[in-house]
């Protein structure tokens, strides 16, 4: 695996265009279980990281990924703006000169991407929120000793996909308890498809 | 979607115009940002009071905004937190060298964006304090959850800071009072029909003819318990000794009450309920000092209400009582 | 229908109590009456000013009592003007010597029933006079019919009387100022929804899901035209349109405007036609002086929204910032 | 024909009868050109007569329709409240020292109360509403030498169905202008069954 500005700038595209054609099916997720504006968040997000992007050069992958946590933060809002705000910036901290990105460097980045939404949110595994999803993918990236980009999605789509048996503990759903189970989390689905967006495009580039 | 306005995706930025061009004898609007601030703002030597949420939430948070209430309110996207820079420059624009007071709701989002704002502006040099509201008695209060949720009870909260802060307290002074109203204030609310996110096209969730959900959050977060729509008698008493089970009442003790709309209620209904909450609360000996019966913090066009009690003593009743010119809340 | 009542029968009773029971320090209910009174009625030697007509408009009228408005308000059944013997009673309570001013909205039963109170009222030896309120423009104004409605502009009426009265003005100055008041306000609604008056259980008219209907009465009564809904901005240009070719404006004259809600429509949405409001009085070198957002003359929980001007000169200006303690427009 | 106190009473309570029977379609009716309330209003009217009445003994007809206009005055409200109370009040004064009543004083009264009508709403004949009843009824009366129930009623009803036809110029339904045409004026279908209710009285009892 090599993680270019230029694979950088064609992951942050390809998560936008996931996030934009499941925006109405984030909103539902969200109207299930929370208050039904997660797909309008993501999408207003993600729009605005790609004009932001675009309209810049970017000296290395760390500087690009800064750029997208800076937009997340200031477009987004809600609880997942600066919890996706924290872990662009924490991976954008993390690959701080190393240009082009190898993969233990990035396995490494998203372990502190990971880590950075834990402490935001103050939540732990197994409580219902994207932590369920970035979790398991750092410690899955730390074991694995090279990117292959179908496994990385499988991995991604499990653990989102198990966020559904489970009762939420820590945002809006939290209020619904064991209400909740049977329904997915929206924040771990548009996680899935952060991770689901870069196996994409490591895998076309390769 | 039956909806009085432009682009679904504009109406945060619509709304802030012609509440701007409304009221500008009171507030104007922060050049590019979603932030309206007191027309005077900074105050010197006064401690500027921020609050904010997500929109949808009308007349909260700018319509209290005024002398003797906030100095400041941050509006997000409808139904979702502001992002830090927005509070950050709400903070940055009310900073009067007194510090600057975050009247924050309880919700993982408000929290974690106010509290970004106050780490940036603390590392500008603006002393920043801040309190979390969770008036919310319907969601279980538990160290293993995000806690209550903070809903109309907030309005007290902007009263009395924003009196005691106009009175010239300092910046821990404020601190002590808003804590001392969020320990003394207990909300519950109750919907008969959802209200409708303008980006997301159609309502949050759905309630049947003859269902209404008790226990509701103002952006149409499920309830305790979806039930049959019951006679305004029963639902003022099952809010009210809902609110009273969480609240430590001597015979005689004073409160405020706040019967609130949550959008689409007519106030007749507002007032029929107020009725039977009066009379549950003369039962019980609680003496209403005084009464609040209208839209203070509503979840778009929902139908339904909440029910708010703040127990008073003497500092919070002379802080409720004192002037305030917020458009929303004049008293 | 989904409301929050007791017996559908018993609303306007439960509201009275309701009410009544909210706001002590500033009114009191008239025992087996459908009147409520400003607490001090009735003031020696001040003119008492009585308003209401049905129920369902909510915060008129009863919000509108309180220093510098209204003396009394009479409330009739939902949608339906109060009875002579009700509206006597409220004359006979607020009469301090000095006569009796009647607000009436120009609708047949409003004008019967208030007349007939004023005639048995002079039979008693109180003077009485009165106004016929007919803001509405989406009327045709014609001596063939009925004539124009009152609506939201009456709110205006109750305000520039009540602060008339206050100053000690005789019953023939608050006639006059009246009428000026009345000679110079307009208005016009529109709406997306109906409103359901309890005892019927069913709303009064349908609108489909992508209809408005512009002109609408604050009883439901059908307007102008039925049509597939507008932006707010088109909405705010056909009213104003409409509002503004019944009036005389000279470059820079100066108006007051209220945009009203009807009852289910958020603020935010008002705030949003307000923008386009104030842009297109702006274009027409109208000077706002002062606007109002809010509900003040509602039709139950029916979407939709009126906006009315009026006119100002010095005299109407002072009276409109004059002080006034009425729980829903304190100035 | 005899109008008693007796009859009189009867006939108030089969008016009763008729417009509690009818409430819904009052109000359907009044909710199609107006503000949907007419049946509610006569309902509630109607009701507190029947019970005013039954609560206590009358001298003569005159005195007991005195006390229903009365009720009708201080309980319906609305447009139909003062001019159903004037028209009721009308027949007791036309009426007074007239027990038992016979068919040419009961006529001129039915005139009286027309003309109260008119003046009361300031409305003349073919404005679509109760007057188009009230003014041709007494007409009928004046010009009929006997009391004929069925063509009484008969009458009533072709000058109600008349309604439907015409444009309203006063009260509410004259907001509508001619989009009022083709729905029967609520106040018009009330007051036949005033008369309807009195042709059934009388018929019955002869
Ligand atoms: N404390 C938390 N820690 C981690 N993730 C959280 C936390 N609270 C909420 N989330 C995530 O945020 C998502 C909701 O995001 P969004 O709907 O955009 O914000 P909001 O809940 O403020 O409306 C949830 O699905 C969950 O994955
Ligand atoms: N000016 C008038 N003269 C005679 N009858 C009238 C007049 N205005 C209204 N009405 C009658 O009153 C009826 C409406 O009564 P109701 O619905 O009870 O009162 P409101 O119109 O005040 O709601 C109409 O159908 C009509 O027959
Ligand atoms: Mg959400
Ligand atoms: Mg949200
Ligand atoms: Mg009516
Ligand atoms: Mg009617």
């Amino acid at each position: 695996m090599e993680l270019t500005v230029n694979k950088g700038l064609a992951w942050l595209k390809t998560i936008n265009e996931k996030i934009q054609e499941k925006k109405d099916y984030l909103t539902d997720l969200d109207q299930a279980i929370g208050d039904g504006d997660h797909g309008i968040n993501m999408a207003r997000g993600f729009q605005e990281v790609e004009k932001k992007v675009e309209a810049n050069d970017y000296a290395d992958v760390s500087d690009l990924l800064k750029d997208a946590a800076m937009t997340l933060m200031s477009k987004v809002g809600g609880a997942s703006g600066p919890l996706f705000g924290t872990a662009f910036l924490k991976l954008s901290m993390s690959l701080k000169e190393k240009d082009p990105v190898d993969y233990p460097s990035f396995s490494t980045a998203v372990g502190a991407a990971a880590e950075g939404i834990k402490q935001r949110g103050k939540a732990g595994q197994g409580e219902k929120t994207m932590v369920d999803v970035w979790v398991p993918m750092a410690e899955y990236l730390q074991n694995a000793q090279e990117f292959k980009p179908d496994e990385l999605e499988t991995k991604a789509k499990s653990a989102m996909e198990a966020t559904k048996e489970i009762s939420a503990k820590r945002g809006r759903a939290a209020y619904l308890g064991d209400r909740s189970i049977g329904h997915l989390d929206p924040g771990s689905v548009s996680s899935y498809y952060i991770f689901a967006a870069l196996a994409e495009t490591l895998q076309e580039r390769k | 979607m039956k909806k009085i306005i432009n682009d679904p995706n504009q109406v945060v930025q619509d709304m802030i115009k012609g509440m701007a061009a409304a009221f500008p004898e009171c507030i104007k609007h922060l050049p590019e940002t979603t932030v309206i601030v007191r027309k005077e703002a900074p105050i010197h030597h006064k401690v500027g009071l921020v609050s904010g949420g997500g929109s949808g939430h009308e007349p909260a948070h700018a319509g209290y905004i005024g002398e003797g209430m906030l100095d400041a309110a941050v509006a997000g996207e409808v139904f979702t937190s502001p992002t830090p820079d927005q509070v950050l420059e709400a903070i940055k624009a009310v900073d009067g060298g007194a510090g600057v007071f975050l009247i924050i709701k309880n919700y993982t989002g408000d929290v974690l964006n106010f509290e970004m704002a106050a780490e940036l502006a603390e590392a500008e040099g603006i002393q920043v304090e801040k309190v979390i509201v969770n008036d919310d008695v319907a969601v279980e209060d538990s160290s293993f959850t995000s806690g209550r949720r903070g809903i109309a009870g907030t309005v007290f909260v902007h009263k009395i800071t924003g009196a005691k802060a106009e009175k010239g307290a300092s910046l821990e002074e404020v601190k002590q009072v808003a804590e001392k109203v969020v320990a003394n204030v207990r909300s519950m609310g109750m919907a008969l029909t959802s209200g409708t996110v303008p980006a997301a096209g159609k309502p949050g969730f759905q309630l049947a003819e003859n269902e209404m959900e008790i226990g509701i959050g103002i952006h149409g977060e499920p309830g305790i318990e979806r039930k049959d729509i019951g006679s305004a008698d029963e639902i003022a008493e099952e809010l009210i000794n809902k609110v009273l089970a969480d609240m430590n009442f001597s015979d005689g003790d004073e409160a405020a009450v706040m019967v609130n709309g949550l959008g689409a209620t007519p106030e007749m209904e507002l007032f029929i309920l107020n009725a039977k909450v009066q009379e549950l609360l003369a039962e019980k000996n609680i003496n209403v000092y005084k009464t609040f019966v209208d839209e203070y913090m509503t979840s778009l066009e929902m139908a339904g209400c909440s029910v708010t009690l703040l127990k008073l003593d003497d500092e919070l009743k002379e802080l409720l009582d004192a002037p305030s010119k917020a458009v929303s809340f004049k008293i």
